[in-house]
């Protein structure tokens, strides 16, 4: 039933089996989930948990199922909180066709803001089985005990993803990450930087009014963190005072903060350089061979999402074995080659696009992950804290 | 006579019409681009109409969002036609407070009032989904409405209906056959526009909508946090297509309705005060 | 009722004195078509100075589009109008010395009546001060002194009237055009105004064009009318020339209730009148439209008030008949009877004659005098 | 009288009826049932929710057990006065001004030319007027996105006729903003104009120019005192949402060019502090509501000039 778990080959470097897999890419290349909300998810978690109190918990209450039935003995509709388009045709299918009595819905976990999601997730206890989500979301879903704990024991395949990875998410199983860093146009600008401090200080001014900026405020103030030397997780209010002007110095020279398409205008030209995620800037530089990707020396924030089971789903059972489906190699591959995101499990290499495999900025390189900090869950004050640094700076 | 050389008023409409087209179209040309990054044109292709119209959750969606659009607009027109009409002959103070309270729901940020709303009908156990999303939706559709029928109402001339209770026609009777026809044409116009809000309504619906009634505009928010994809353009292009189609063969049934004839097409209504 | 201020009296402001001695109003070949119908066909026409002229006719005779065409508020697809001499066919209306006096009134509604009345005065810019003197006496002459500051709709349907009448009348316009400016009011005032209305005209000396479907209303008030159908004026003249001497059977029916006998000619005579034979009364000596031949099929128009009971005299006609209804309309009387050719004849006459009762047979009578002969218009006459 | 009752209000109310005084006062009891629906649906799913944010706006949330503990604490109401927020609410106010000027200066000519036209055509034309709004909000806002875009067709034609040098700067500018605003209420501004300038008779226009008065000063002086309610209402649905809107910004503005709505509503779904997110919602309600009040006085006045 379950697929068996490879020998770990670590760090092995395996053509693709399947490297027709890069034409599902296109075009459907993925960003990270506004599931990992930074800052926003938690203050927001416990407001609408507070705002329903008694009432939701009991019904919560109620649900916890008994579970440990046999999952193939289970039937009815397993719901996923994401976004569209996240899984391709792929993924579920050796799982549908083993069990026939469960149909696999993925509900859109809206992107107006974490809050949101977290809302839905809030008010309708029972209704979702997993959740895409971040570290810091996940933590504080945790703290507000609408997480089922991980029963490691039912995901045997977990084991295949790296250690680092396991022990940052500990309360869902890690499926993908994300770096941020900047893409340039070769053709477009003379100078080839490699570190933030050439962006912020000479690119900036230079080329004022033709640099994007993608919108998403923990990993861009991952980002100045990093440009300044100090941690992303950083609870110093002075680092994080600096970080706040580094950022307003910055914010005059962007063209926009976006929300989607962050490589659009990289790839027309209309803007030069883009802070982006490493997948996006891979992904743009099939459409144009002049965009480079920068991994600064200075290090760069990164997020690490993966699945939580929910409590009150009345599909446990089947919720382990579906986690233990996703994370089966072949499946693996297919999930990574249609989001074209960083990986996490290495022995579904050879399964996973060589674009991907061999592309310097999404390749599996314990080099380059040291270069990388994890954010992490920093607690509530924190947590707003930053939120209101980051509201002021849009609104600056 | 003419306020202006009618050409220059036409003209200028014109270019209003194209400027409010012109959106229109180019969410049309994208829906059927090659491209799938929609930078260049390389191309026409049915594909993305293809790939949503197979595509089980948007097929869902925009049931949920016809059957949102129709109920919330029923219920709506409704309020908004029983509301208008005791508004004209409620005293002046009461209509006040009444006009300050159907304003106050279209002024207030929907997220406010949505969030409030989703504390509310979670403390009642009421289950969301669609009939929650309606509720939300009718408390700004049936503003918009009655603001739009109460205008109407106003320059209706109340002898009319007297003069139909005279010859001695019910209440209802007088209302059916006087002053629902002469205020058809308000309906129709607030009926076209609250349906379209129903369809952008993005914070009411996605906080009612529960796990099993998700609109199209909440799936197309999603959608695009990956890439404002062709396919995207085609659900965008498809929706309004269904509308139009909708709308036209209601248009169409009122018309070749015996008894109804005619009254569709007679939105100006000048003719009938 | 009021004394009329010099202002209004002299009616007359210097620029447009020259052209006195032309006519107030010339039609010249006046023609509009939409798409295909012709509303106007060809109207030539010249109306006096300070004349009550009414253009009379059944809705759809054209007489309201000739009155925008004059007003300048319909453009003719053909032809030339003259005010006073000078060639107004291309001016835009502001700029026209005429002005309307609307059907439904055209107050408007957010000003007030003194502002309704001030509203042109305005436009030419005249001195505060002499647009409310000015106003001031107008509303005195349309009798509304004290209701300046009324809203129109505070007013009735006859204030509003006379509103309309003085908003126009204070521009001391060369020519004044009314569109059937009694059309919604009830009888009585109606009556009322007609008076008022000849009156001011009267007072101020200023050329009235009246457009009306009523034609009792347009003789009671006009100098001459001109009865219009099917886009042309079918007949010209004073009211009197109008209800005695129709020129055809449709002015005829038109301008009063008459009734119409078949008729043939069987001398034209040298003195312009006729020897004709009547159906059911024999031969009768009248006058009739001018150049009726011997043997042609006429109609015999005899009014109904003409007509009387009782034994003929020598110059007079008779039929005999049965009366079938009397209806008492106060000081008069109104009679139905039967020939015996199964024709209908009215009868209107003062209450004091009618001794009668419905059923009776009797022999009317009527002059020779009242008998009016004109062309047959094909088939058998109305009944 | 219990079979008057029994017959309601449907039955026949006769001139001639003995008892029309007896019916008079059922019909009037009747009549406030009209009532019923609005205020019940208002009061149950409006004013019950508000007033549930209304006590949040006055309490705290405790960040470590994240309650929201009730309270009278104005500090949520003071907070809103920081300096961080002045700029977005003058930006709001400024944006909404401009778009309600630029919805009235463009839609009064088009619902003038829908009011004045056949009515077949009349139907037609608004019917054009609604017919885009039926696709996706969002869909058609970057509809305008790309219309606007650095290099897009809208660049190309100016470019074409020599207009443009360069890239098109709109799109990720408040202009653009503004646009995406304009375009987006301006059937808002054309439906009630088109309804008050619909029920002006014809005639006054013909009177007015019959008086002397000139096509501009007809204008000034007849079609737009009456036009005055519409430009009211039109206003009242423009200028009051615009204020509070929040996707535009985002979209047209690149994140950059924020509104007071986008920072209310972020408090309610990214920050999640619903204390502070009340108490300004509250604050933009009844700011809001005093220029409504102001608005709808004027517009009464107006209305019974009219009628």
């Amino acid at each position: 039933m379950v697929e068996i778990p490879r020998p770990l080959a670590i760090w092995q470097q395996e053509e693709s089996a399947l490297s027709s897999v890069d034409d599902l890419t296109e075009g459907r290349l993925t960003r990270r989930s506004a599931l990992v909300a930074g800052a926003g998810g938690l203050l927001a978690t416990s407001g609408l948990a507070a705002l329903l109190d008694a009432g939701s918990a009991d019904a919560l209450a109620g649900r916890r199922s008994p579970i440990l039935a046999s999952a193939a003995a289970q039937a009815g509709t397993l719901t996923i909180l994401t976004f569209p388009g996240w899984y391709g045709p792929h993924e579920f299918a050796n799982f549908d066709k083993q069990h026939p009595g469960i149909t696999i819905k993925t509900a859109v976990s809206g992107t107006t803001g974490a809050a949101a999601q977290i809302a839905q997730i809030e008010t309708n206890p029972g209704a979702f089985d997993v959740t895409l989500a971040g570290v810091p979301v996940s933590s504080q879903m945790h703290a507000a005990g609408v997480l089922e704990p991980l029963k490691t024991s039912q995901i045997p395949n977990l084991k295949l993803v790296g250690s680092t990875f396991r022990k940052s998410l500990p309360y869902g199983i890690p499926t993908d990450f994300g770096k941020t860093g900047y893409g340039y146009r070769k053709d477009l600008i003379t100078e080839r930087p490699t570190t933030w401090r050439e962006l912020w200080t000479t690119l900036a001014k230079k080329y004022s009014g033709k640099i994007t900026m993608l919108k998403y405020d923990s990993d861009i103030q991952g980002t100045a963190l990093k440009y300044l030397g100090y941690s992303v997780n950083t609870k110093s209010k002075s680092q994080l005072q600096a970080m706040q002007n580094a950022l307003l110095k910055l914010k005059p020279h962007l063209q926009a903060i976006l929300e989607t398409d962050y490589s659009k205008a990289l790839i027309e030209g209309t803007a030069v350089i883009a802070i982006d995620y490493d997948y996006d800037i891979a992904a743009a530089q099939k459409h144009n061979k002049n965009i480079v990707w920068v991994a600064p020396k200075e290090g760069m924030a990164a997020y690490l999402e993966g699945w939580c089971a929910l409590k009150g789903s009345k599909l446990l059972p089947t919720v382990w074995e579906l986690m233990n489906s996703h994370l089966a190699p072949k499946n693996y591959a297919s999930f990574i080659n249609n989001t074209g995101s960083a990986f996490v499990e290495q022995s579904a290499t050879r399964y996973i696009s060589k674009s991907i495999v061999h592309n310097p900025s999404l390749r599996y390189d314990p080099v380059a992950l040291k270069r990388v900090e994890f954010e992490k869950y920093l607690g509530p004050t924190q947590i707003a804290y930053r939120g209101r640094l980051w509201e002021q700076f849009l609104a600056a | 006579m003419r306020l202006r050389p009618p050409r220059l008023r036409s003209i200028f409409t014109s270019f209003v019409m194209v400027f409010l087209y012109a959106p229109i179209v180019t969410v049309i040309v994208y829906s059927v681009n090659k491209d799938p990054l929609l930078i260049h044109w390389e191309g026409f292709t049915t594909r993305w109409y293809k790939q949503a119209f197979n595509d089980p959750t948007v097929r869902q969606d925009v049931v949920t969002t016809l059957k949102v659009a129709a109920l919330s607009t029923a219920i709506s027109l409704t309020i908004a036609v029983t509301a208008a009409l005791w508004a004209r002959r409620a005293s002046h103070r009461w209509r006040r407070a009444f006009d300050g309270l159907t304003y106050s729901r279209i002024v207030l940020p929907e997220v406010v009032f949505a969030l409030g709303l989703l504390v509310l009908l979670g403390k009642l156990h009421v289950p969301f989904g669609v009939g929650a999303i309606v509720l939300g939706h009718v408390v700004f559709n049936s503003a918009y409405a009655t603001v739009i029928i109460q205008a109407r109402l106003a320059t209706l001339n109340e002898t009319l209906e007297e003069a139909a209770a005279d010859l001695g026609a019910s209440r209802w009777r007088a209302f059916r056959r006087v002053t629902m026809p002469l205020l058809l044409p308000a309906v129709i116009v607030a009926g076209l526009l609250i349906v379209s809000f129903s369809f952008d309504d993005v914070i009411v619906s996605q906080f009612l909508g529960g796990n099993n009634a998700q609109p199209v505009s909440v799936l197309i928010l999603g959608m695009i946090h990956l890439h404002v994809t062709p396919e995207v353009n085609a659900i965008g292009s498809g929706l309004m297509l269904i509308t139009l189609l909708t709308f036209s063969t209601a248009g169409l049934i009122t018309v070749l309705w015996p008894t109804g004839a005619g009254q569709f097409l007679g939105l100006g209504g000048r003719a009938a005060e | 009722m009021t004394e009329l201020s010099p202002a209004v009296a002299a009616s007359g402001d210097p620029a447009r004195g020259e052209g006195r001695s032309a006519p107030a109003v010339k039609l010249i070949g006046l023609r509009r078509r939409y798409d295909d119908v012709v509303a106007v066909d060809g109207i030539d026409l010249e109306i006096g100075d300070a004349e009550f002229f009414s253009l009379i006719g059944p809705s759809g005779c054209g007489k309201t589009t000739t009155l925008r065409m004059i007003a300048g508020l319909v453009e003719p697809s053909e032809g030339r109008i003259e005010v006073h001499g000078r060639d107004v066919t291309t001016v835009r209306p502001h700029r026209r010395p005429v002005n309307t006096v609307f059907q439904q009134y055209a107050l408007f509604p957010h000003l007030s009546v003194f502002e309704n009345v001030a509203f042109g005065l305005r436009e030419r810019r005249t001195p505060k001060a002499e647009i409310r003197r000015r106003v001031g006496e107008m509303l005195e002459v349309v009798d509304l002194q004290g209701r300046d500051r009324y809203r129109p709709s505070q007013l009735s349907g006859g204030q509003q009237q006379r509103v309309a009448l003085a908003r126009s009348l204070v521009l001391d316009p060369e020519v004044l055009l009314l569109d059937e400016p009694l059309g919604a009011l009830d009888l009585k005032l109606r009556k009322a105004l007609q008076l008022q209305l000849k009156r001011i005209q009267h007072e101020v000396g200023i050329t009235f064009v009246y457009v009306t479907h009523d034609q009792e209303e347009a003789f009671f008030m006009s100098n001459r009318v001109a009865v219009m159908h099917d886009g042309q004026i079918k007949q010209l003249g004073t009211p009197r020339d109008v209800y005695e001497r129709p020129r055809t059977e449709f002015v005829a029916d038109f301008v009063g209730a008459s009734n119409r006998l078949d008729a043939k000619i069987v001398v034209a005579r040298d003195d312009g009148r006729y020897d004709a034979e009547v159906v059911g009364v024999g031969l009768v000596r009248a006058a009739g439209v001018e150049g009726l031949q011997a043997g042609e099929a006429v109609r015999a128009i005899v009014r109904p008030e003409a007509i009387s009971t009782g034994a003929p005299q020598a110059d007079e006609a008779k039929i005999e008949a049965r009366l079938t209804d009397i209806a008492y309309l106060g000081h008069h009387v109104s009679c139905v009877a039967q020939t015996e050719s199964g024709g209908q004849l009215a009868i209107s006459m003062p209450q004091a004659h009618v001794k009668l009762e419905v059923g009776d047979d009797c022999t009317l009578r009527w002059p020779f005098d009242a008998t009016w002969l004109l062309p047959a218009e094909g088939g058998v006459a109305p009944k | 009288m219990t079979a008057d009752v029994g017959n309601g209000s449907a039955v026949s109310a006769r001139a001639d009826s003995p008892r029309r005084g007896l019916r008079a006062r059922l019909g009037r009891a009747a009549h406030h049932l009209l009532a019923l629906p609005s205020v019940g649906w208002t009061v149950l799913f409006f004013l019950a929710p508000l007033a549930i944010l209304l006590l949040y706006s006055f309490g705290t949330q405790n960040l470590l057990t994240f309650q929201v503990q009730f309270g009278w604490t104005l500090s949520n109401y003071t907070g809103i006065f920081q300096s961080l927020y002045i700029k977005p609410i003058l930006r709001s106010f400024e944006l909404s001004l401009f778009a309600t000027l630029a919805c009235l200066v463009i839609g009064f000519p088009v619902a003038y030319t829908i009011a004045r036209a056949r009515r077949r055509s009349q139907a037609i034309l608004l019917l054009m007027v609604m017919i885009p709004f039926w696709t996706s909000f969002v869909v058609r806002t970057y509809g305008i996105y790309n219309l606007v875009s650095y290099n897009g067709p809208l660049y190309q034609l100016l470019h074409a006729l020599g207009l443009v040098h360069g890239y098109l700067h709109v799109l990720f500018t408040p202009i653009g903003v503004g646009i995406g605003i304009v375009y987006t209420y301006l059937p808002l501004m054309i439906l009630p104009l088109f309804v008050s300038l619909e029920r002006i008779d014809p005639a006054l226009l013909e009177a007015a120019p019959d008086l002397g008065a000139t096509p501009t000063r007809t204008f000034r002086r007849v079609i737009l005192p009456l036009a005055v309610p519409g430009i009211f209402a039109g206003c009242i649905l423009v200028a009051i949402p615009a204020t509070g809107e929040y996707v535009i910004p985002v979209i047209l503005g690149g994140g950059k060019t924020l509104m007071f709505g986008n920072v209310v509503s972020d408090q309610f779904l990214n920050l999640g502090d619903y204390p502070f997110g009340a108490a300004m919602s509250v604050a933009l309600t009844f700011a809001l509501l005093i220029v409504l009040m102001v608005l709808r006085s004027r517009s009464y006045k107006a209305e019974q000039r009219i009628t």
